[in-house]
């Protein structure tokens, strides 16, 4: 103990003792008079909050929000499991729920809920955990560009948004590669390498593709693209925009012919492999939620957003549901390519990425122009 | 362009069988019937056997040992299911035909003594429905134009 | 195991037994970055010691050891050791008894290449369809064995001096009904993996094994016929009924990955012919020889060859008239297959995405080399 | 094949190197075996690959004969061309079990040398990557296919 004078002696009693309990005094009763004035108010609060931002909490929850990501994250693991069985020739999920095996995800996330989380060992722990809860959130956030209606878009940005996309789920990739470095074992570190190639390669081309339908609509803002689509879709002019982005949007969800980041066969799990109970279940349900901003995207830049006849009398949820209608076709199409194809190796998807890709997206580019300025379209 | 037919061939072969409904059987609510000649666990017939040793010099893994049986004279097998691969000699060189195959497959135990099954259990057989309770159908395989269907031969 | 030293920034990789793609070996890759510069098989995990039991074992008795060596086509395996008893003892095998050997012969051999291509599918990234393809079609070989024999896997159906029993009745019409069935499946396996662009842009000049390579490392079974070299047991020395059954060998002449799997498909082609050859045409007559369940044995050796799925496999045994053997030596095909593949990495450069493709297109069987 | 080509294949062979070829006779219609004594094994073996065609191996293994106090090495070379088995033997005294290794003639034996040196105990010197093959890494008991062996390694 180093030597206190008797002043500071006095001094220390004095804070320790006398202030706080002043303080904390006056600071109680504040908190009694707060909780009395709310109970008796309480049922006028909500109602009047609720009244006030009844649409935006609507929003956040349901539809663009935590709501839709959690139900399609759900429906599309059970929908893979018993499409792909189908293809091979078997029943897929089947006791879990009647004969459906619906509930078998619950069981799956609640299995992996109650299983042990193990760590390994010489691992910055904290660093370790965080990054499974980063990958599958962080994509999600691009979900609120998307709009779903004229009025319909959460963080209506207006030119801002599609740049704002690419920002966002351009820093997807980055949580991957910090995860397989914090891993700290071989196989996550060639993974975590694996997605820094396939990512830069897969960037480029979605980028250029995405400024060329920009062009097209006149605006970066994806309402307008969107709105500038409502005679003909852009997939009919840009044919080869269109396709490079339908491959980007495999690549970049880590779909089957590209998924070689997590290739199971040689690199046991990619950069998801030291993760167990519930971080795996979180990077198992971050692939979905890629997907599903990705494809959201293609959706908004080449098939018309959420343009369709208003079939509801309600304008609104007709477009919602035409904007739904369409995902689940691109959903169920990318799904049935893992039917059919088996994985690229790291360098095939390179060479495409780099030597096909890119350069047809800055042809795509070119001809835009010349239909912008000539004035063809 | 054949790079595309190689793409697009296969996506128009594989993708209409996610269409067809799978050709697995759902095993503990069925099963399938065996063929006659086949290999499931022993049946004795204690009173054909004259406790010859043929089959115990004959098992490859050793897995026959005579035992007495009380009640009646003589030595009878007792087989331990441990190390037996249900090769058939002891079925088919006995020179009584003592032994024969049963179509019973499920003995599976938790405790590894029980699988040495002394005379007196191989004699007896359970009948399937006490060994799987919930066996509701018995499903029969054919092969049709492109595909291999099960037809349900007898409700239980 | 005191491993080969490593050079410096090299990363050495262990695909240990404990790993999604190596089955019961471990595999240690010299790897730097994506490319594979040296290639290490660590076999041994399971070696059963059968050529010792062998040795402590009757005549009948050894037939079940051997025939566990590959499960995966019994019959050709345990044919090699009942010929070279058969040739020791100078026991006379009915014409009948030889048809329907040959027919079980077929018949596993086909499903070991069905099962290398559920491998191999697998191999190329999880490619469901054509995986799950082979395990269903088995259902088909599996049944037929089962009528004939009993067991599915391990029927141990020939035994010295001929078959256990004769074929069921009706037997004949299932067996053209299921090469029916399988040569209209295997048109949806020809375009769904061999004309699949990506399958082929992962298989193409993959791992090339040069003819002369071959012959000189030792290569055997669709991986040597796979490089165009025509050596085939059935035809160079036929045993069974092979002699009056009219079928070719398959040589591909591009000698990489893809072409190994073309081999195996036309193989099968080729196996197919055959059962329905032995189906129409499989001659009457006894179906197996009186002989002494314990017989004693002459003093001498006998070396006999057999075509199994996987390759050529040896059986030299030597007797010294008790009634065991007193030494069996066993060349099995998979320890040659799987000295190529250590060496390919020098031939032809890998890289670590097409290992587990390689391995596949050798299509080991770690019992059968481990013994 | 005619079974002549055997025949004279096996005279040709002893006429080539008569004192190191102890014996070489037609067993069966495609099996020839020839049998060298020691010193002369490697270079036999050369002139094997090289002037009679036997280049493509087939396996190696080892036989023992305690009572005799000899093993027995014996390599298996297939002839692509005449589709003919040679077995290339030599016999070892018991206690000198030394041999020169035949991967500077067929690269492809390596693996069933290390098989035969874990199994049996024979020496091939020269061999490039002499560890065990078959047999667990911290073995300490004696060579298992050896006659004599009565488990020593396994606890």
């Amino acid at each position: 103990m180093t030597m206190i004078s008797g002043l500071m002696l006095w001094r220390l009693v004095v804070t320790c003792v006398y202030l706080p309990t002043e303080l904390i005094g006056k600071w109680i009763s504040d908190m009694i008079n707060w909780g009395l004035d709310l109970l008796f108010h309480l049922p006028a609060y909500t109602v009047e909050f609720l009244a006030l931002n009844s649409k935006p909490l609507l929003q956040v929850l349901i539809l663009p929000g935590l709501a839709f990501v959690l139900v399609f994250a759900i429906i599309a693991v059970w929908f893979e499991r018993k499409f792909l069985a189908r293809a091979m020739l078997r029943v897929g999920p089947y006791y879990c729920g009647k004969k459906s095996g619906v509930l078998q995800v619950f069981a799956d996330f609640l299995k992996l809920f109650m299983k042990e989380i193990i760590v390994p060992e010489g691992i910055d722990f904290l660093f370790f955990a965080a990054m499974p809860i980063l990958v599958s959130t962080v994509p999600a956030m691009a979900l609120i560009l998307i709009p779903f209606d004229q009025n319909w878009v959460l963080w209506d940005i207006g030119s801002l948004s599609m740049p704002m996309f690419f920002a966002i789920a351009g820093l997807a990739p980055l949580i991957p590669i910090f995860a397989g470095w914090a891993a700290n074992n071989k196989y996550t570190f060639i993974g975590a390498f694996r997605v820094a190639y396939m990512y830069i390669s897969a960037e480029i081309p979605l980028v250029l593709c995405g400024a060329a339908v920009a062009i097209m609509a006149g605006s970066f803002d994806l309402l307008k693209i969107v709105e500038a689509q409502k005679s003909m879709w852009f997939a009919v002019p840009q044919f080869v925009g269109f396709v490079i982005f339908f491959l980007g949007v495999i690549i970049e969800a880590e779909r089957t012919p590209f998924d070689i980041p997590v290739a199971e066969v040689e690199l046991v799990l990619g950069w998801r492999t030291e993760y167990s109970g519930i971080l795996f279940g979180f990077t198992m349900m971050a692939e979905y939620v890629l997907f599903q901003a990705w494809s959201l995207l293609f959706i908004t830049l080449y098939l018309g957003g959420f343009n369709g006849p208003n079939i509801f009398g309600n304008i609104t949820l007709s477009h919602i549901f035409w904007l739904l209608v369409k995902f689940v076709i691109l959903v169920v199409l990318i799904i049935l390519i893992r039917c059919v194809f088996p994985r690229l190796r790291l360098d095939q998807m390179l060479k495409l990425g780099w030597r096909y890709m890119t350069p047809l997206a800055v042809i795509n580019l070119a001809l835009v122009l010349v239909m912008k300025l000539g004035g063809i379209y | 362009m054949s790079f595309l037919k190689k793409l697009f061939k296969p996506f128009m072969v594989v993708a209409p069988y996610v269409l067809r409904n799978g050709q697995t059987i759902g095993f503990p609510t069925e099963r399938p019937i065996f063929s006659e000649r086949f290999r499931g666990r022993h049946r004795l017939y204690l009173d054909r056997c004259v406790s010859c040793n043929t089959c115990v010099r004959l098992c490859p893994d050793k897995s026959i040992e005579l035992v007495e049986v009380e009640g009646r004279e003589g030595k009878f097998p007792q087989i331990d299911y441990q190390t037996c691969s249900l090769c058939g000699y002891c079925v088919e060189f006995c020179p009584k035909s003592a032994l024969e195959f049963t179509d019973l497959v499920e003995y599976s135990v938790t405790d590894r003594s029980e699988l040495i099954y002394s005379p007196e259990r191989l004699a007896e057989v359970p009948d399937i429905k006490e060994v799987l309770p919930m066996l509701k159908r018995r499903t029969e395989r054919y092969l049709t134009e492109t595909e291999i269907k099960s037809r349900t031969v007898e409700e239980l | 195991m005191s491993e080969p030293e490593i050079k410096p920034d090299i990363m050495r990789m262990s695909w240990g037994p404990q790993h999604p793609m190596s089955g019961q070996t471990r595999i240690l890759l010299d790897v730097d970055g994506e490319k594979v510069h040296r290639i290490i098989a660590d076999l041994g995990f399971t070696h059963r010691g059968i050529e010792k039991t062998l040795e402590n074992r009757t005549f009948f008795q050894g037939i079940i050891p051997i025939e566990r060596m590959v499960m995966a086509d019994t019959a050709n395996i345990g044919l090699g050791y009942i010929t070279a008893i058969e040739e020791s003892l100078g026991i006379e095998v009915p014409e009948r008894a030889n048809w329907i050997r040959s027919l079980l012969c077929e018949m596993g051999r086909i499903n070991s290449h069905l099962y290398a291509f559920g491998l191999q599918a697998e191999a190329t990234g999880y490619f469901p369809a054509v995986f799950l393809w082979t395990t269903t079609d088995r259902t088909v070989l599996l049944k037929l064995f089962e009528e004939l024999t009993g067991a599915r896997w391990s029927y141990n159906f020939s035994l010295p001096g001929g078959v256990y029993k004769d074929l069921p009745e009706g037997f004949e019409a299932k067996v053209i009904e299921g090469v029916h069935y399988l040569r209209r499946r295997f048109e949806d396996y020809w375009t769904a993996m061999v004309e699949n662009a990506v399958f082929e842009a992962r298989c193409d000049n993959v791992a090339v094994l040069k003819p002369e390579d071959a012959i000189r490392l030792g290569a055997t079974g669709p991986v040597l016929r796979g490089s165009g070299v025509a050596l085939d047991v059935r035809k160079d020395e036929p045993y069974a009924a092979y002699a009056d059954l009219d079928f070719d060998v398959i040589t591909e002449p591009a000698c990489d990955v893809m072409a190994r799997t073309k081999v195996r498909f036309k193989e099968i082609g080729q196996s197919l012919r055959i059962m329905e050859q032995i189906a129409n045409e499989v001659p009457g007559g006894p179906v197996r020889t009186r002989v002494p369940l314990i017989p004693r044995s002459k003093p001498g050796e006998v070396l006999s060859r057999v075509e199994t799925a996987r390759g050529e496999m040896d059986v030299h045994m030597f007797t010294d008239g008790g009634s065991n053997p007193y030494r069996v030596k066993i060349g099995s095909p998979t320890l040659r297959n799987m000295y190529v593949f250590e060496r390919l990495a020098e031939l032809d450069e890998v890289l670590m995405a097409d290992i587990p493709v390689v391995i596949n297109s050798i299509d080991p069987w770690y019992l059968d080399s481990d013994r | 094949m005619s079974g002549v080509s055997e025949a004279d294949l096996a005279e040709k062979v002893k006429a080539a190197h008569p004192d190191l070829v102890e014996s070489s006779e037609v067993l069966r219609e495609r099996r020839v075996s020839v049998t060298v004594k020691r010193d002369g094994f490697l270079e036999v073996a050369k002139s094997l690959r090289d002037d009679f065609g036997f280049i493509h191996p087939v396996c190696g293994g080892a036989v023992d004969y305690p009572k005799e106090s000899r093993m027995q090495m014996i390599y298996y070379l297939l002839h692509p061309g005449l589709k003919v088995i040679l077995t290339y033997r030599v016999n070892l005294p018991r206690d000198d079990l030394r041999l020169p290794t035949l991967t500077q003639v067929w690269e492809a034996m390596s693996f069933h040398e290390r098989e035969t040196h874990d199994m049996f105990g024979i020496e091939f010197e020269g061999h490039p990557n002499m560890i065990p093959l078959l047999i667990p890494p911290d073995w300490r008991g004696g060579y298992p296919l050896r006659k004599d062996f009565k488990g020593e390694g396994v606890e």
